[in-house]
């Protein structure tokens, strides 16, 4: 019990996320329903696989604005390369496309310095280039029906999308809390200097985050073409903004040092919740804007006081 | 003007420069010098002074805005939320020429921009929230507040020949054509601002060392509040040129501005840590986003080519200046 | 008895059309007494229009109206309706080949047919001779595809001696429009056409000539007639549009969708009518409300 | 006297290691832009041995460690460990020979325990990926008990006060079999309890046969822990001295260069009105009812143990905190202050315990950090003189002889004592009438510290009140007319400075005399 009320201290967003659900149920009678709970879950492996990789890049004092671009692209590239390389081909090469935006980032922003917003906003603008020169604006389409069966299929009736997530949502607990790099990512983002001096290798920590960030955003593209069947180049905007939503809204700090997944699979939850409750409610899409960009401001207006609460000093 | 160009971060020393350092202090000129001199020799049509203008009034759209968020990012913060409210201002301003005449079309926009803008200043200043969050939020909050504004309508002014509002973004003055102006001119008045007044100073200071401001007496709460202000100001601005070029405006007209003014700001060299940068350096990063734009669309390549050569030059541009400041190319980490 | 109809559409308040559909679809639900209408916005996401339909499915709502963000990625969630036992009905723009067995039926104007008639028009009044540029929708979206490919088929069938000497897009957006116009005029000395994928970008164009003076020599063709584009064609600087209704859209998909759910025969191809608008014939056309 | 120092000098050269030699420096080099930090400098640390390196501000003394540490490299010169000729490239290689520096400042993860704090970069693990938590807390644990800390390995870090955060420093150099560690000013920020425990640790090293270098400002610590003391004046080697063969003089006299300034005589001061009074001051949970008054022309001293809550009294009065109750008088007048502006317009200064944090803008020159307080008296119709800003720089950088380049330097890259004078600088153009200074000397060479002294009381005769923070007894005794004693938040006890002794001192702070 004492656990319970530590995590919640901890993590504030749960307890918006159960305050959602609760209302939710209240006023919708289609909510509280074990199929919109998988919808649910479905609906957030996207921004989700994405939030686990970021997860790890903010705690490390960096963050990646590149992952929307990486989706369009290794989605378009497991789709389009299909027919030419068959379906385990094509996606083995959309998931190296990930592999290698978030390789290439690290690189530089580790060989460089240069500071990683800047790193990837230029990704940003300049693989979403690369997206539409290979795709030439077009669309593409699954021709094998199995690759879009992949993303309607259920194991268990919960369908296995929401299993992925949920399966590497632990995977990524796991490897944050419990081993060297994963601890070594918090050194690196609470103190860079300091762990340098220990001798911590900043350089290759941060190249492994933005790999696996990399990798994830693409795992997330390709899984999202799964369930279209199809890819468009234009996939994935501002799927950087949505995660880096989700991954504060769960305790992750900005500036580095501090964050969970727990946390993270909590934000998560809180947007695909908010957005699946308001199409139950039918609230109108403008409205939608504004209540999303409010509950943002607030939780962190919410969550600032709590982190205040436990004792500050000047309000520096 | 060599003091302003020359001292974009105060307390810098004047000595002997390396090569390297050579192209950090002056990088962003010689790049902009290096875009005109590629272009010119690729394409005849570049080097004209009406393409000239041509880029500039393109750029002055993003480049006025960038002017304010420069401050913003000296300051020690992000704003992320003018493209929407680029949006919004050029959609009032449009819908209320009509309704209320240009005159008290202009006051009420910035009555309401400049509003927008203290709510930002207010969240981020007073109350101290994460500015990349917030300005996240006001990005969707204003998007939704515009759409419900005009029930999701473009709007149109009917009468375009004969309005004075076609001032401001269709009309010249001695030949330049007055977004370029207002763009130019603004960048002086503001980088003189930067440069010598105590409120510049003291942004400088806030974005430097929050906490030793605070300890020094400077009011960082409402000098933070001020710099969202004037990016509201200077986006409202922006909204006249556009809402005056185009004689209309759609809900949606400036989605993804904030990227791509980021993208100038940075490529001007402002760190995003704060405590450092330079409008005019600003203004020459985002004519080069616009050179390379009307450059390569003049040689003939898709549209999007431009955002893979911008992805090299802001790395390669911002690279080269990091490298001058730490007297070496590869970093050591 | 009342039919629960859910919509879900492609991204409202982009501009003025899907807003005016989005009013016309409500009043007409509205006004029918026997429906009660659940009405979704994608906000042009792909994804996110993929979770509305699984929400609907969710709502067991008795007919899907879907207006795609794109044509082909949509085909697996229709798919998914029509296994959960909901038809779909497809409006404004076309799913892909592959979808086109699972709909109960596409409602919209025909965007091939759209785009031939612009190369019509376009044609017959540079007199069949000249050099044009092209201003497309955003890239990717289905209506800017087939737009492209309706123009770009017909013209040379209509007119072997017009050239399209360049495309860029326009993004459905009248600045960048008038943006992308004025590296066209800069790059060309001679432009004798503009085709733009709806009248707003048009306008757009037709800004960024008249700053040049050079509006007079260019014929300016557009499609999907907005106001703006009514009054440059009644001031004569405008030559030619298609005109399209949002409201007869909404309207249209909303009797089939009704159609669909008291289980009688619907045409599978639903195209409702949208003419050519020049100068003369204008007179016939009301001026649009958007 | 100069004749004896060299004699002195020549007699410590000409000794026969009487250890062997360990580690050697020769001739080390270094010059950052603008900056000749060190210039042909040689030492040589023995095994077992204490060696004290000494210097004032900017004199190179970090910048040596650092290089050694292989933190920088050296532009010349080079470092022979154990006979060989080594390169320190990096902090990992200098730690694989054996070569541990403990940071000046504090080098640490806040939101981390403590236990991964002193095993950073060196965590226990099995299976060479995972953590191994038991082992990395037990280690810890033995550590600390070593140490005689308190604390357990598993508390976040940044909750413990900035003594015991020294003290995981220091511990973290006990992971490994050292042979040389370097204490960069370790007991800056340590009580005297602590520093006892620091100084056995030390000793027990020294057994061990690890060769220290112990850098320091107070004299009374090298005397009694150091074997041989080496001094650097202006990145240029002095000279070693058996610390046994040696005094406070002849050392200050090398390292300075002339004689330090006489004792302070303490005449009894002209005491005008009352310029501050504080009643009933309080904020829940820091302190409780703190009344005191300071008058024109006095220097009152507050004394006591870190975290006593000094700081947050004077961080109250300045407008930083917002008090639960009580009022605070300036000059009689009962004007509010809520925010240091407020204060500043008052007649109130602060200079801040922390200088990096609270005091300076690095990235800003000398002479922007030393108007930003009172940046509105130089301008004029909101446009900076920047002719006046230089002109007052250049008075204050001549008073308080802060040695930096020029007026347009970084203070980014000022020794800690310069860059202390600069905020104290910054404080005095403000021309206040009320002058707070928290820990003013914190980190500062005696000859500097002896100079602040002396300027503080001369700011008193022209009618300042000025109120010492101070955590140094040998301060607080020399500057203060009156001492205010606090202890967990209170005050405990007032004493006149004629009235007081140590020991009535040391009983006041630690709360034994209520
Ligand atoms: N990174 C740097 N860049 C430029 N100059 C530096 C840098 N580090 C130190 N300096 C300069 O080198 C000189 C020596 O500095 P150092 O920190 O070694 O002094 P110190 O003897 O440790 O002084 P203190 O007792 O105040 O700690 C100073 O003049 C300082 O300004
Ligand atoms: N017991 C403690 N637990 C946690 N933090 C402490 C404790 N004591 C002090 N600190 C921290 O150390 C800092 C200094 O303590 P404080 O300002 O209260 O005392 P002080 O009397 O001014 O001591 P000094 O100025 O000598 O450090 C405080 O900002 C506080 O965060
Ligand atoms: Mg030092
Ligand atoms: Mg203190």
């Amino acid at each position: 019990m004492n656990r319970i009320v530590d995590l919640i201290k901890k993590q504030p967003i749960w307890i918006f996320v159960l305050v959602c659900i609760v209302f939710f149920s209240v006023s919708s009678p289609y909510f509280f329903d074990l199929n919109n709970f998988s919808n649910i879950l479905v609906q957030a492996s996207t921004i989700g696989l994405i939030a686990l990789g970021m997860t790890f890049v903010m705690i490390n004092g960096n963050i990646d604005l590149s992952v929307g671009a990486t989706v369009a692209l290794a989605a378009s590239l497991a789709v389009g390369l299909q027919s030419e390389l068959g379906i385990i081909g094509a996606v083995a090469v959309g998931l190296m496309s990930g592999i290698m935006i978030g390789a290439l980032n690290g690189i530089i922003a580790w060989k460089t310095g240069v500071d990683a917003f800047i790193v990837t906003l230029g990704a940003m603008i300049g693989v979403r280039g690369l997206v539409f020169i290979y795709t030439d604006e077009q669309s593409f389409y699954a021709y094998d029906l199995a690759y879009s069966d992949f993303g309607a299929s259920e194991i268990f009736s919960i369908p296995v999308l929401a299993l992925i997530f949920i399966l590497l949502t632990i995977v990524a607990h796991l490897i944050l809390k419990y081993t060297i790099h994963g601890r070594n990512v918090f050194a690196v983002g609470g103190n860079r200097v300091a762990a340098k001096e220990a001798g911590i290798r900043v350089g290759p920590h941060m190249l492994i985050n933005f790999i696996l960030v990399g990798f994830l955003a693409a795992l997330s593209g390709i899984l999202l073409s799964t369930q279209m069947g199809a890819s468009t180049p234009n996939l994935g905007r501002n799927y950087e903004l949505w995660t880096i939503t989700a991954v504060v809204l769960g305790g992750t700090r900005l500036t580095g040092g501090f964050g969970s997944i727990i946390g993270t699979l909590g934000g998560v939850l809180a947007i695909a919740i908010l957005r699946n409750g308001m199409n139950l409610l039918q609230v109108p899409s403008f409205y939608v804007l504004i209540i999303l960009g409010s509950i943002l401001i607030i939780v962190l207006f919410i969550d600032k006081r709590f982190a205040e609460q436990q004792g500050q000093g000047v309000g520096a | 003007m060599k003091a302003l160009l020359g001292s974009f971060r105060p307390g810098s020393k004047n000595s002997e420069l390396s090569p390297l350092q050579f192209f950090g202090k002056h990088g962003i000129s010689v790049a902009f010098v290096l875009c005109v001199v590629i272009f010119s020799l690729a394409t005849d049509r570049f080097l004209s002074a009406d393409n000239f203008f041509t880029v500039v009034m393109q750029a002055s759209i993003i480049g006025t805005i960038a002017l304010g968020v420069t401050f913003v990012v000296i300051g020690g913060n992000l704003d992320l939320s003018v493209g929407s409210l680029l949006s919004f201002a050029t959609v009032l301003v449009v819908d209320l020429h009509d309704k209320v005449g240009p005159g008290t079309a202009i006051i009420l926009m910035f009555v309401f921009t400049l509003l927008i803008g203290a709510v930002n200043g207010y969240l981020i200043g007073y109350l101290r929230l994460n500015s990349l969050i917030v300005t996240l939020g006001m990005l969707s909050a204003i998007q939704g507040i515009t759409l419900v504004y005009s029930g999701g309508k473009n709007v149109d002014i009917s009468d375009q020949e004969n309005t004075w509002f076609a001032f401001f973004g269709r009309e010249e003055f001695l030949g330049i054509p007055i977004p370029a102006l207002i763009f130019i001119v603004l960048g002086i008045a503001l980088q003189i601002v930067l440069l010598k007044s105590g409120f510049g100073r003291k942004i400088f200071a806030i974005g430097g060392n929050g906490t030793a401001a605070l300890f020094s007496g400077l009011r960082r709460n409402r000098l933070v509040f001020s710099t969202y202000l004037l990016s509201a100001f200077t986006t409202g601005c922006a909204a006249l040129i556009l809402g005056s070029r185009v004689m209309g405006s759609q809900n949606n007209v400036g989605e993804g501005y904030e990227l791509l003014v980021l993208a100038g700001v940075i490529l001007g060299g402002t760190s995003l840590l704060g405590g450092s940068g330079s409008i005019i350096r600003t203004v020459i990063g985002v004519l080069i986003l616009a050179m390379i734009q009307n450059g390569l669309l003049l040689l003939g390549y898709p549209y999007y080519t431009q955002w893979l050569v911008t992805w090299v030059v802001i790395i390669v541009a911002v690279w080269l200046d990091i490298a001058a400041k730490r007297g070496k190319l590869l970093s050591t980490y | 008895e009342t039919f629960r109809i859910g919509i879900t559409q492609n991204n409202v308040g982009v501009d003025s059309y899907q807003t005016t559909y989005e009013q016309a679809f409500e009043e007409a639900a509205e006004a029918a007494d026997n429906v009660d209408a659940v009405v979704l916005d994608a906000g042009g996401d792909v994804a996110r229009q993929i979770s509305q339909v699984r929400d609907l499915i969710q709502q067991q709502v008795d007919v899907i109206i879907i207006w795609p963000t794109d044509g082909q990625a949509v085909v697996p969630a229709v798919k998914r309706a029509k296994d959960a036992g909901i038809p779909v009905v497809v409006t404004n723009s076309n799913i892909a080949e592959a979808g086109q067995p699972l709909i109960a039926s596409f409602s919209g104007p025909n965007n091939i047919q759209q785009g031939a008639y612009a190369a019509e028009m376009m044609c017959d009044q540079l007199g069949g001779k000249g050099d044009i540029v092209q201003i497309t929708g955003q890239p990717g979206y289905t209506t800017a595809i087939e737009r492209q490919k309706g123009f770009e088929d017909r013209l040379p069938e209509v007119c072997p001696d017009v050239t399209i000497l360049d495309s860029q897009p326009g993004d459905w957006n009248r600045e960048k429009a008038q943006r992308t116009m004025e590296g066209f005029l800069t790059r060309y000395d001679n432009i004798d056409g503009v085709y733009a994928a709806d009248d707003n970008m048009g306008v757009g164009a037709l800004n960024a000539a008249k700053s040049e003076d050079r509006a007079d020599e260019i014929i300016f063709i557009g499609a999907t007639n907005f106001a703006v584009g009514y009054e440059a064609m009644e001031r004569g600087e405008y030559h030619g549009s298609v005109y399209q209704s949002p409201a007869e859209d909404a309207r249209n998909a909303l009797n089939i969708a009704i159609a669909v759910a008291k289980g009688e025969e619907v045409e599978k191809m639903s195209y409702f009518d949208t003419p050519k608008i020049t100068r003369e014939n204008m007179d016939e056309f009301e001026k649009p409300v958007f | 006297m100069t004749s004896q120092v060299e004699t002195a000098a020549n007699e410590s050269v000409n000794l026969q290691p009487a250890q062997e030699t360990l580690l050697k420096l020769q001739n080390v080099s270094k010059t950052f832009p603008g900056v000749k930090a060190l210039d042909g400098v040689d030492l040589d640390v023995r095994a077992g041995e204490v060696h004290a390196l000494l210097g004032e501000n900017g004199a190179g003394k970090s910048t040596l460690m650092k290089i050694l540490a292989g933190i920088y490299q050296p532009d010349g010169g080079e470092v022979i460990l154990e006979g060989q000729r080594v390169q320190m490239t990096s902090p990992i290689e200098a730690r694989d020979h054996g070569v541990l520096l403990i940071h000046q400042e504090l080098s640490l993860v806040p939101d981390m325990t403590v236990a991964e704090n002193v095993f950073l970069g060196n965590m226990p693990r099995f299976a060479n990926m995972f953590v191994n938590n038991r082992h990395l807390n037990d280690r810890c644990g033995e550590i600390l008990t070593r140490l005689n800390c308190k604390f357990e390995p598993t508390e976040r870090l940044g909750n413990l006060s900035i003594a015991n955060q020294q003290m995981v420093e220091i511990a973290r150099a006990l992971v490994f079999q050292p042979k040389v560690v370097v204490f960069d000013e370790p007991t800056a920020s340590l009580t005297d309890y602590e520093k006892v425990v620091l100084f056995g640790v030390i000793r027990e090293l020294r057994e061990s046969g690890t060769g220290i270098v112990y850098i320091s400002h107070r004299m009374d610590e090298i005397f009694e822990l150091s074997d041989r003391i080496s001094v650097l004046r202006d990145g240029t080697y002095q000279g070693t001295f058996e610390t046994a063969q040696t005094n406070e003089d002849e050392v200050t006299q090398r390292m300075i260069g002339r004689d330090l300034d006489a004792d302070i005589q303490h005449q009894p001061p002209e005491l005008g009105p009352t310029a501050l009074a504080v009643q009933g001051l309080a904020i829940e949970g820091l302190y409780s009812d703190i009344s005191f008054d300071v008058r024109a022309g006095e220097v009152v001293g507050f004394y006591g143990l870190v975290g006593a809550g000094r700081t947050e009294v004077m961080e109250t009065i300045f407008g930083l905190r917002k008090a639960d109750a009580g009022s605070v008088q300036v000059q009689g007048e009962d004007l509010p202050i809520s925010s240091p502006s407020d204060a500043i317009d008052q007649g109130l200064g602060l200079v801040p315990e922390s200088r990096k944090e609270q005091g300076l803008v690095l990235g800003m020159s000398c002479k922007d950090n030393t108007t930003l307080a009172n940046i509105s008296k130089f301008t004029k119709y909101g446009w900076i003189d920047t002719a006046a800003e230089r002109t007052i720089f250049e008075e204050y950088m001549e008073k308080l002889r802060i040695k930096c380049p020029g007026w347009e330097y970084e203070t980014l890259n000022l020794s800690g004592g310069n860059q202390q004078k600069v905020v104290i600088g910054k404080w005095l153009s403000t021309s206040p009438k009320i002058l707070i200074l928290d820990e003013p000397t914190r980190g500062i060479d005696v000859g500097s510290k002896s100079e602040i002294h002396h300027l503080i009381r001369e700011l008193a005769k022209t009618g300042l009140a000025v109120i010492v923070v101070s955590s140094e007894m040998p301060e607080v005794l020399t500057v203060s007319d009156r001492i205010v004693a606090m202890y967990d938040g209170r005050i405990t006890q007032c004493f006149d400075r004629s009235e007081v002794t140590e020991d009535s001192l040391i009983r006041a702070i630690t709360g034994q005399n209520t």
